[in-house]
């Protein structure tokens, strides 16, 4: 029963998200990409940067990029937490 | 160069440096740790607080990561904003000072209550990363680095619930969190996508100026919505929450209560700011108050049965989260009505922001008293305790505070935000403020059991040789008493510089949206 | 419709993921179908910053006056790599930790936590 | 895990260092050619693997210092990443003060750096970063391995008095 529930949900869920995809734009022919266009002028132009995803993610949206090396230090400090020797004291 | 400006990445930048320098810090002994987290977390509260007071005066301040100028919002020859830009509002502020302040309180808890066990200089990178995700949850202005921040959040919060390795029920506990946050994680980063894929901009302020409903941004809505929902521990997907908050260690219990409203925040930033007077329909406003309804009511009556202290507050949890979910989502069904707004809509917000404050305050205070009961006896059985007042004065002290103001007795802040939820909701229908005073009174009675089993009646053989907790345990409820103790006594005052321009940042959208698009050079 | 097959099958993926998380009985299971999650998301972004004809985003490699891919997406999947990547290996400990108290990885026999 | 046989870790002993080797030239063209930090970091953290593999956990396990891995590579990376993005504060957190325009000729202190400024150098740190932590979850969750041998498993002492 509870299954069943859990089924169901999970197939409109997938329909939801199938219908949301579908009212984007069409694959391949964004509309209007006035922050992608700034990008691509201005990456070589201004930081001389070749690679603009590096220029992207290095500068432009650099913060992501430390929270990003955030979690990967907040795994390894879960994983060291979860698997640490040691008993405590009493 | 003015501090004051640089305020809101400071606010991230001081708890992010914390964690990555502990595990150095660490290598200098169990002193050199305590004395890292206790500070990093005070002046983390020191700016939060910094921050609302400049926030408060100077209206909504913005930064721009990586501007030529931390104010330069718009490149030259852009009309929108390019790079990631966090945006403090006297809502974010007031949200991000909650935070701190559980946060340091947290932090004083921990400091003796963890000190038994192993692997601390871990605890306090975990520490410092989830005060960091709860606060850039807060502050930013940016979907997808909303979503980083809840990532960060999530990660450290699976590793600190399962802390306590050697529990079988740890695990099981956090492991069904991840499961949960992980699926609402990747809805909220397609709803991310879909946004960026039709309007090319990520930026929150940006996509509400230019938004229109199609069926598109219903769906990222209901995503957003429902993900959000989840993750801040409503209704239909509130399993996760009494287990996770029963199962951590008690100093993270307390800072977990913050990062679920910090999810609330999240949400209440979609309805309001992204879509706001775009929303059109009354759908979402009337989902949001059925799963308040439903949590405030399932909740309080999982409560009443349990045994065990800590899963019977965070079930209490549920049911408050329930509370705000109503005052907001009522303020939500009104929001293009100006009329109604100013009549009841506006009262239901004060009432859900001021209740976010009570509700941080008071369960945080609960945990670290349940965690102290647990220190002193080892314990979380109230059938097998009693009789704990004459031990512990100062703990039967302060969680009669909490008690009182989670019950919403009169003298006490809760009392006064219930109120203000309960005549709004009235306006909307009899039957919202029906259940929440059902709800309330199960409350009380809720609590009144646990204080006459736990603290009243006779004293149990094996509790002969307990005592009081140490002091700084005893510190860290302090701040949380006294703010609640601050809010009761002077509530007009609480309700005008507090909780006022709040939700008046709440409503206005245009506003949240101008302070960006406005700016520039 | 038939244009946009590459955000249906991010869809049907994500579909099988969370039927995957629902109906399947062993942990592990549970962790791949996780992953797949993650990996449909992943596909979106990318398939998102697509333009028909478009070159990779570096510039000495693309050539003068072509046109190239969204760059932003791209960066965004980088990003959301790491995190399932996080994700997964934190999963992944937590699943051989249930196996260490439990003796068994069956969903149904580990419930401890009830009501 | 068993080592395996001698072909394989002759064949690993050459291989392994050329991941190092592809991972560093990733990791410092990330500013120019498709690649970057995230990406070199986790092939040369492939090293790790290479070895576990051929030979076995009991080896390398007594050759690889996690204390060195976390301080060295990620705790350096990770502040590296952090004072570089903050000695930016003068304009903003993360601005990019080294970065020279093309077309200019950089001179005197700023000549030695790439002309990309910042990004080159953050995609280093970050590769150090991503090394040591990748690493460093290989090792932690191979060395969780050994839990399932000790019986009884271990307990806390501090909670349930």
């Amino acid at each position: 029963m509870k299954k069943t529930i859990f089924i169901v949900a999970a197939i409109i869920l997938g329909a939801l998200v199938c219908g949301a995809l579908d009212n984007i734009h069409t694959f391949g022919e964004p509309g209007k990409t006035p922050m992608d266009d700034y990008f691509l002028a201005n990456s070589l132009k201004t930081l001389s940067t070749e690679n603009v995803v590096t220029s992207i993610v290095f500068d432009y949206r650099g913060f992501d990029t430390i929270g990003e090396a955030a979690v990967l230090f907040t795994a390894v400090c879960s994983i060291g937490a979860i698997f640490r020797e040691g008993r405590g004291k009493h | 160069m003015n501090w004051n400006d640089h305020l809101p990445a400071l606010i991230l930048i001081i708890p992010l440096f914390g964690a990555f320098i502990a595990p150095i810090c660490s290598l200098g002994g169990k002193t050199a740790r305590n004395f890292l987290l206790v500070v990093i977390s005070f002046i983390t509260l020191i700016v939060a607080f910094m921050l609302w007071r400049h926030v408060l005066a100077n209206g909504i301040s913005y930064y721009v990561m990586g501007g030529d100028k931390f104010n330069l919002s718009l490149p030259s020859g852009m009309a929108l904003p390019v790079r990631i830009i966090l945006e403090v509002d006297a809502f974010s502020a007031f949200m991000a000072l909650c935070g701190a302040i559980v946060s340091f309180a947290g932090a004083l808890f921990s400091v003796n209550y963890m000190n038994r066990f192993s692997g601390m200089g871990r605890f306090v990178s975990l520490y410092c990363l989830l005060t960091t995700g709860m606060l850039g949850m807060m502050v930013t202005g940016d979907i997808f680095n909303f979503f980083i921040f809840i990532e960060i959040s999530s990660i450290a919060s699976f590793g600190l619930i399962a802390f306590w390795r050697d529990k079988p029920t740890a695990i099981e506990a956090s492991f069904k969190y991840a499961l949960i946050s992980q699926v609402g994680s990747m809805l909220i980063l397609i709803a991310a996508g879909t946004l960026y894929g039709k309007y090319n901009m990520l930026n929150m302020a940006a996509i509400g100026s230019v938004l229109k409903m199609g069926t598109m941004e219903k769906l990222a809505l209901v995503f957003l919505v429902g993900s959000l929902a989840m993750k801040c521990g409503s209704f239909p997907m509130h399993m996760w929450l009494p287990d996770a908050y029963a199962e951590a260690p008690t100093g993270v219990t307390c800072l977990l209560v913050a990062v679920s409203q910090a999810s609330l925040y999240g949400l209440m930033r979609v309805c309001y700011s992204i879509y706001g007077a775009a929303m059109g329909s009354s759908f979402i406003p009337w989902m949001i108050i059925v799963f308040g309804l439903a949590s405030m009511f399932f909740g309080v009556s999982m409560a009443v049965v349990q045994h065990d202290i800590k899963r019977l507050m965070g079930y209490h949890s549920v049911s408050q989260v329930g509370y705000m979910l109503l005052g907001l989502g009522v303020g939500l069904l009104v929001l293009d009505d100006a009329r109604a707004m100013a009549d009841y809509g506006f009262t239901a917000i004060k009432g859900g922001v001021f209740h976010i404050f009570n509700y941080t305050m008071y369960k945080a205070l609960l945990f670290l008293t349940a965690g102290a009961i647990y220190y002193a006896t080892g314990k979380r059985d109230l059938n097998e305790m009693g009789g704990l007042a004459r031990r512990m004065p100062y703990t039967t002290f302060m969680f009669v505070i909490a008690a009182a103001a989670i019950s919403g007795l009169p003298p006490f802040n809760g009392f006064v935000s219930k109120l203000l939820i309960y005549e709004s909701s009235f306006a909307v229908h009899p039957f919202l403020a029906v259940v929440a005073l059902v709800t309330s009174v199960l409350t009380l009675a809720s609590f009144v059991k646990v204080f006459q089993t736990a603290f009243l009646g006779p004293e149990k053989n094996s509790l002969a040789k307990i005592q009081e907790v140490p002091a700084a345990m005893l510190i860290g409820m302090a701040v949380l008493t006294a703010a609640i103790l601050g809010a009761s006594l002077f509530p007009s005052w609480t309700l005008s510089t507090l909780v006022e321009p709040a939700a008046r940042a709440l409503v206005d959208q245009s506003g949240y949206i101008g302070a960006i698009l406005g700016g520039g050079m | 419709m038939i244009g946009n097959a590459p955000f249906f099958a991010v869809g049907v993926l994500f579909l099988m993921g969370l039927l995957g998380i629902f109906m399947t009985k062993n942990l592990i299971k549970i962790a791949i179908a996780v992953t797949i999650l993650g990996s449909s998301v992943n596909i979106f972004l990318v398939a998102l910053g697509y333009r028909t004809g478009g070159t990779i985003p570096v510039h000495f490699l693309a050539g003068e006056g072509t046109t190239m891919v969204m760059p932003t997406p791209q960066a965004m999947t980088l990003t959301a790599i790491v995190i399932a990547l996080a994700t997964t290996a934190l999963l992944l400990s937590l699943i051989m930790l249930v196996w260490r108290h439990y003796g068994t990885i069956d969903v149904d026999e580990i419930r401890r936590l009830r009501g | 895990m068993r080592p395996l046989s001698v072909v394989v870790r002759t064949g690993c002993d050459f291989f392994a260092w050329f991941m190092i080797v592809f991972g560093v030239n990733i990791v410092l063209h990330g500013y120019m050619t498709p690649g970057g930090g995230f990406q070199g970091g986790a092939i040369i953290a492939t090293f790790l693997v290479f070895l576990l593999v051929a030979y076995g956990g009991k080896k390398v396990l007594s050759w690889a210092n996690e204390t060195i891995y976390e301080i060295l590579f990620e705790e350096l990376g990770l502040l590296c990443f952090f004072i570089l993005a903050f000695l930016g504060l003068n304009n903003s957190f993360f601005y990019n003060f080294l970065a020279v325009p093309l077309g200019t000729v950089s001179s005197g202190i700023l000549s030695i750096f790439p002309s990309s400024g910042t990004t080159a150098l953050m995609s280093v740190a970050v590769g150090i970063e991503v090394t040591g932590a990748l690493s460093l979850v290989i090792l932690t969750m191979f060395k969780g391995i050994r839990l399932f041998i000790q019986n009884p498993p271990e307990e806390e002492l501090g909670h349930d008095r």
